[in-house]
């Protein structure tokens, strides 16, 4: 019943949520950070897809920026320089990305920690390098503009307060199947992965093929959240897809708790509220007439990864649930899965 | 007699680097019985288990299930087959709640996967309903049922071993290797681990423990085989090993003493 | 391509891989003690090279009184940041380790960006700027110095670690902490040493390389990575095959620019050393996974 | 422990509340006239970025001592957009549709500047860019909306070349940042060599942020090259500067307008003499003539700076800033108080394009008409040759 209790009010509060999702754009007060939101869910589709490796599965992911990365290119290239339809282009896209995912995830997963870690960061900065290279397709460290709008036929989504409509119908999609996936058999298994490999083994699990399938199921969110940026920017350079931005997600997955779905719309929302309106603002407050703080974002970041690292490894999100929790003992007790 | 064998190994051996853990053991194990491999520590018990699971692969020999040999199947696909264990260190999963862990167990007797899973198809729905029954049936069964929505480290020593074997048990095995559940219970625990482990071979399915507790060895076991430096030194009824001249010198002596 | 080019080559791929082998030293002594990998290890090299020009040229300070100076404060900051962030997340997962030391690396590196701006500096050359030729082939001194003091230290570093008692204590940490405990070694304080030398070696190849390759607060990412390579050809557990692995990098890397071997244009630099690793890693995957099977 | 940590988070929302609730800070009578700017004051661009913030700063700092525009208080909103062109778009769409600004100064770097080309046209926003590329402004049919201020790279290729043809140096190779700054000089270097009967006898490229340029100088040493240019920004280019000492040179090297700063003498040490770049005036101001029509501008603008942040720091990006900041700063003088943003802005752009006639800025003198969206005239740009860490004219 504590189940049904704590579902009760997940409930609660994604209904919350949808409807501050729905009035953004029309409240005066929100509207002008329409721009933001956009972003915000972008980025939350990139981090639910690393917190299912990192914090179900239990695996380490430095390169999730490339699969994002791949997903835009795939976008710009295809629909700009081929003109292919935006929707398909995408649509090729996430299913490249996820083969390439596929193919690589096998030798790569049979790695572990350290290890890991290390091999996904090298394959993220090849890509990236890739990307800053291979100037006549990607238009090099430049990057390139005029990628046309999403559109369905007269419809065009050329007005962020269309995109916003079109992003967040794709961040929410990608949550609820995140939801559903960690609440059932696959999602059991994952975690069982997490708990101990050789006791899931000892289960039937088939380990390494679902450590690859859940890599696989990131890299294709990570890419259709690729192409909606572009189609969103309507350009696209290399700088979004390095290794620091690889680690800016891995900040937003930590923040908002690696083993927690909503989490990850915490972390993003956070961690770009963050860097787009506070700190920008907090650096103008510093600023002295000869000394100028423009690292001010890089070094806030790295404080949340150790901090929240170091006092509560859950993640803040779930930090703070639980610190609610600690009053309210009935509501939201234990369970991992949230 | 005529039961027929369950388990069988031919030759079994395993070395770690130069050490040889397990060496040219023949086993021959028949369906529902009770047996229990003993010996002292480093007796190669453990090695066993995890050669018969598949955790480790064979260095010479094979394991048989039912007459088919394992040596190429990999550890999970042996599950499959009905081949389900505990482990020494319980290796409960602890981002999930007790009901969660046995509904893991749950997974070689189930089908639906990632795409069903993403979208919530009425296929998910009805398995996940059977699943959860029935693992509340295996932990009602090790009599955990009003702890479901725990989280199993919350648990007593105990009761996790008994978690174990409930999430064992849902994988609907047809042998089950107990990896000492007996250790650190008290007296009346071990007394329902008898009973709990009697109801199981009930059931049809053959146990395998691995177990320093000469008493509830004695007590529960059909079927004796003692180990010593990866090999094997005796088998047989409880009664007749612990007549074995062979297994008091190597084993009963000291061992029973620190009992 | 004539034979004192190829020299040319072959000299200028030493220095930078010397470079790097002084990084990756420092991943093996940690790793081996600590079994962490530690991700800021190339900011040592950083902080090395930014405190030298800093207290050479701000503060004044005769050059050999700061080189030793900027290697033990940057010795400190290791030390630091193990107490810190490494020993009060005790009971942290691998991942989390991982985690905190990426964001030990990037906090070193907004920090010195914010402190000591964004400009590329030159500390002063060890011995002058007229370079010396030898066999067609054209060395800068300070490229000397770099070669020197690599061997110089893989040698300190092996007679350390194999004929005093901390350097034995450190072995016997990294080959099994439990015993090493109940000989009354303790693996914190090892940990710590571990650190502070790890980043003293690192702040060494910053303080030899700055003169010559310039640095600022940023060049920690790739070196970082390119002395993780030379540790992982090492095994990370072997320092000789460490400092092999990195001066091998850094020629491969000379020759290909060099030579211009089809897509290894300098544009690839980087990705060479990656690609390296990749491959090492993937021979090693399966051995690897059987190590932890096991342990 | 876990407390302290809840307790450092409070005061980190705190500490960010400040701010966000102090927005509007000084309260004038008049309304404030916004205008944004988006500048590189970190990552690969942040040695031009950082000039360019902190002239901007102290402009705004000084009008609004003297009293704002017409009693309207100028405010400059500067973002940093870390050398990324993709956030530069961001942050220039960000101060379009949230902060409302009448006009954008900057972005620092072409691959920034092209990025937000269309964003700027759609919006139908003046912007004056701080990057060198002539693509930015022309073809100018297609930018109505964009002007820029530095040299363009075509400018610095055009002051190097005939140096060269006098010198009688036809052969050169020639090495370059595979950046979109280090590219775009390739392409001029490549385009105008015709015209002067020069020859690329070498390419060879290197990537932003290596640190050993020695194997392409090595096989550059192996032509029959008269003379090396160098297309990067200030760090880069010492380390070109350094190996092909080390490797014994004896050919001269030209760099780019991009190493225009003391930070490349400091780095290149005493391999930097000798190296001959073109550059605006600002760095030989005492060497430059009391008729030059620069002379007060320059000077003016040089003790400024320097009186801030300190002897030696000027340098001709932190001026690009200062010339774009002033045109949009007459504009706003000029203007009516009670226009619509709209109309704001379509104002100051018909302003900066027809109204700045023979204007002397710190880059050069600027005419701009419907044709021409730099319109600097020839000679703005100063042959500079680095002899004993100081810069000297070559007249």
């Amino acid at each position: 019943m504590l189940a049904r209790v704590r579902s009760k009010w997940t409930w609660l509060a994604a209904g919350l949520l949808l409807v501050l999702l729905i009035l953004v754009p029309f409240v005066s007060l929100l509207s002008p950070y329409t721009g933001l939101m956009i972003f915000i869910g972008i980025y939350t589709m990139v981090t639910v897809g690393l917190c299912l490796v990192m914090g179900y599965s239990g695996q380490v992911s430095l390169g999730q920026s490339a699969f994002f990365g791949i997903g835009a290119y795939f976008s710009a290239i295809l629909s700009k320089t081929y003109d292919v339809n935006p929707w398909l282009a995408m649509l090729i896209g996430a299913t490249a990305t996820g083969a390439f995912a596929y193919v690589v995830g096998f030798p790569v997963f049979r790695l572990r920690g350290n290890y890991l870690a290390m091999a996904t960061l090298g394959l993220g900065i090849i890509i990236y390098i890739l990307f800053r290279q291979l100037g006549q397709y990607t238009g090099g460290p430049d990057g390139m503009a005029g990628i046309p709008y999403l559109s369905f036929g007269g419809f065009a989504f050329d007005t962020p307060f269309r995109r916003y409509f079109l992003i967040w119908g794709f961040c929410l999609a990608t949550l609820l199947i995140s939801q559903n996936i960690v609440n059932s058999r696959t999602g059991r298994a994952l975690r069982a992965i997490h708990g101990s490999e050789t006791a899931a083994e000892s289960l039937g699990i088939n380990v390494s093929l679902y450590k690859v399938k859940i890599f696989v199921l990131s890299a294709v969110f990570s890419s259709l959240a690729g192409s909606l940026f572009v189609h969103h920017l309507r350009f696209v350079s290399p700088q979004p897809f390095d290794f620091m931005a690889s680690v800016v997600i891995v900040v937003m997955a930590v923040t908002g708790g690696l083993a927690s779905v909503w989490g990850a719309i915490f972390g993003a929302a956070t961690i770009r509220i963050l860097g787009d309106e506070i700190l920008p603002r907090l650096e103008n407050l510093a600023t002295l007439k000869a000394w100028h703080v423009d690292y001010l974002n890089i070094i806030i970041y790295a404080l949340l990864l150790i901090l929240v690292m170091i006092f509560v490894p859950q993640g803040l999100f779930l930090g703070l649930k639980d610190a609610i929790g600690r009053w309210q003992p009935k509501l939201f007790r234990k369970g991992s899965k949230s | 007699m005529s039961a027929r064998t369950v388990l069988e190994t031919r030759g079994l051996g395993r070395a770690f680097g130069g050490i040889i853990a397990l060496e040219n053991l023949d086993l021959i194990l028949a369906e529902g019985k009770i047996s229990a491999i003993i010996g002292p520590n480093g007796a190669g018990k453990t090695t066993l288990f995890n050669l018969i699971a598949g955790v480790y692969s064979a260095s010479s020999g094979q394991v048989l299930f039912k007459g088919v040999p394992l040596n190429r199947t990999p550890a999970h696909k042996r599950a499959t087959m009905g081949i389900a264990r505990t482990f020494q260190h319980v290796l409960l999963f602890s981002n999930m709640t007790v009901l969660e862990n046995v509904m893991a167990g749950q997974h070689p007797r189930s089908r639906y996967g990632f795409f069903e899973a993403a979208l919530r198809l009425p296929k998910a729905h009805r398995e996940e309903e059977t699943i959860s029954l029935k693992a509340k049936q295996y932990l009602n069964l090790v009599g955990l049922g009003m702890y479901a929505d725990r989280n199993p480290l919350g648990l007593p020593l105990g009761q996790q071993k008994l978690l174990t074997i409930a999430r064992a048990m849902a994988t609907e095995p047809k042998l089950l290797l107990l990896d000492e559940p007996g250790a650190g219970l008290n007296a009346l625990e071990k007394q329902g681990l008898s009973e709990l482990i009697r109801r199981i071979r009930d059931m049809g399915i053959t146990i395998i423990l691995v177990e320093h507790d000469m008493d509830l060895v004695m007590g529960i076991a059909e079927w004796v085989i003692v180990l010593d430096s990866g090999q094997k030194i005796a088998e047989g009824t409880a009664s007749q090993i612990q007549k074995n001249k062979r297994v008091i010198a190597a084993y009963l002596g000291d061992e029973e003493a620190i009992e | 391509m004539s034979l004192d080019q190829f020299l040319q080559y072959l000299v200028s791929g030493l220095s930078q891989g010397s470079i790097y082998a002084l990084v990756g030293l420092g991943f093996t002594l940690i790793y081996a003690v600590t079994k962490i990998i530690n991700f800021a290890q190339g900011e040592f090299v950083m902080l090395g090279g930014m405190l030298s020009f800093v207290l050479i040229r701000s503060a004044g300070i005769p050059m050999v009184p700061a080189l030793l100076l900027s290697i033990i404060i940057a010795a400190a900051i290791g030390a630091i940041m193990y107490v810190l962030a490494i020993r009060s997340a005790k009971k942290a997962s691998g991942v989390s380790l991982i985690v905190i030391t990426i964001g030990a690396a990037i906090l070193i590196r907004g920090i010195a960006g914010e402190v000591w701006g964004v400009d590329a500096v030159r500390p002063p050359f060890f011995t002058g700027n007229e370079t010396l030729s030898f066999l067609g082939a054209r060395i800068h001194p300070q490229a000397l110095w770099i070669i020197g003091t690599t061997i110089a230290i893989t040698i300190a570093l092996h007679l350390f670690l194999s004929h005093t008692m901390l350097g034995k204590a450190l072995k016997a940490c990294s080959v099994n902490p439990q015993a090493a405990t109940l000989v009354g070694i303790d693996p914190r304080a090892m940990g710590l040493i571990a650190f502070s030398l790890a980043a003293a070696l690192g702040a060494i190849g910053g303080v030899v390389m700055a003169p010559l390759t310039l640095t600022s607060y940023n060049v920690g990412v790739m070196l970082g990575l390119k002395g993780f390579v030379a540790a992982s050809i090492g095994g990370f557990t072997s320092p000789l095959a460490t400092v092999i692995g990195g001066i091998a990098v850094g020629v491969i890397e000379s020759l290909a620019v060099g030579v211009g071997w089809g897509p290894f244009t300098s544009e690839y630099k980087d990705a060479i050393a990656l690609v390296i690793l990749l491959l090492i890693l993937l021979i090693r995957s399966g051995r690897l996974a059987a190590e932890e099977r096991v342990s | 422990m876990r407390k302290w940590f809840y307790l450092l988070l409070a005061a980190l929302i705190l500490a960010a509340a400040i701010p966000l609730a102090g927005c509007s800070s000084e309260k004038a009578d008049k309304a404030a006239y916004k205008v944004g700017a988006v500048f590189s004051t970190s990552g690969g661009y942040s040695s031009l970025g950082v000039p360019e913030q902190r002239t901007v700063e102290m402009m705004v700092e000084e009008i609004n001592d003297k009293g704002g525009i017409n009693g309207h208080p100028l405010e400059v909103i500067v973002y940093n957009d870390e050398s990324d062109s993709t956030k530069t778009l961001a942050l220039t769409t960000k101060l379009i549709e949230q902060d409302q600004v009448l006009a954008i100064v900057g972005p620092t770097f072409t691959g920034g500047s092209k990025a937000i080309l269309d964003a700027v046209k759609t919006a139908e926003i003046p912007n004056i860019s701080c990057a060198a590329s002539v693509d930015i402004v022309t073809p100018v049919a297609d930018r109505y909306w964009v002007f820029k201020t530095p040299q363009t790279d075509v400018q610095a290729v055009r002051e190097i070349y005939p140096y060269l043809e006098e010198a009688g140096i036809t052969t050169i190779a020639i090495i370059t940042d595979t950046s979109s700054f280090g590219q775009g000089g390739k392409k001029y270097l490549d385009s105008e060599k015709g015209n002067y009967g020069i020859s690329i006898v070498r390419d060879e490229t290197f990537t932003t942020g290596d640190t050993n340029m020695q194997s392409q100088l090595t096989r550059i040493k192996g032509t029959s090259a008269q003379a090396v240019v160098c297309w990067a920004t200030d760090k880069e280019s010492a380390i070109v500067a350094q190996d092909m000492k080390t490797l014994g040179f004896s050919i001269p090297l030209f760099c780019s307008h991009g190493v225009a700063t003391k930070a490349f003498i400091e780095q290149a040490g005493d391999a930097a003499n000798g190296v001959i770049l073109p550059a605006g005036k600002l760095l030989v101001v005492d060497e430059v003539p009391k008729s030059d029509p620069q002379k007060k501008v320059l000077t003016e603008y040089r003790d400024d700076y320097e009186d801030i942040y300190g002897e030696g720091t000027v340098n001709t990006f932190g001026g690009h800033a200062y010339d774009a900041l002033s045109m949009i700063v007459m504009a706003l003088e000029d203007m009516d108080e009670d226009l619509s943003t709209k109309d704001a802005r379509a104002f100051i752009r018909n302003y900066v394009e027809n109204d700045i006639k023979d204007w002397p800025g710190t880059g050069g003198v600027f005419t701009m008409s419907p044709t021409d969206h730099l319109g600097m005239v020839p000679g703005s740009l100063a042959l500079i040759k680095i002899e004993e860490g100081e810069w000297t004219w070559l007249q």
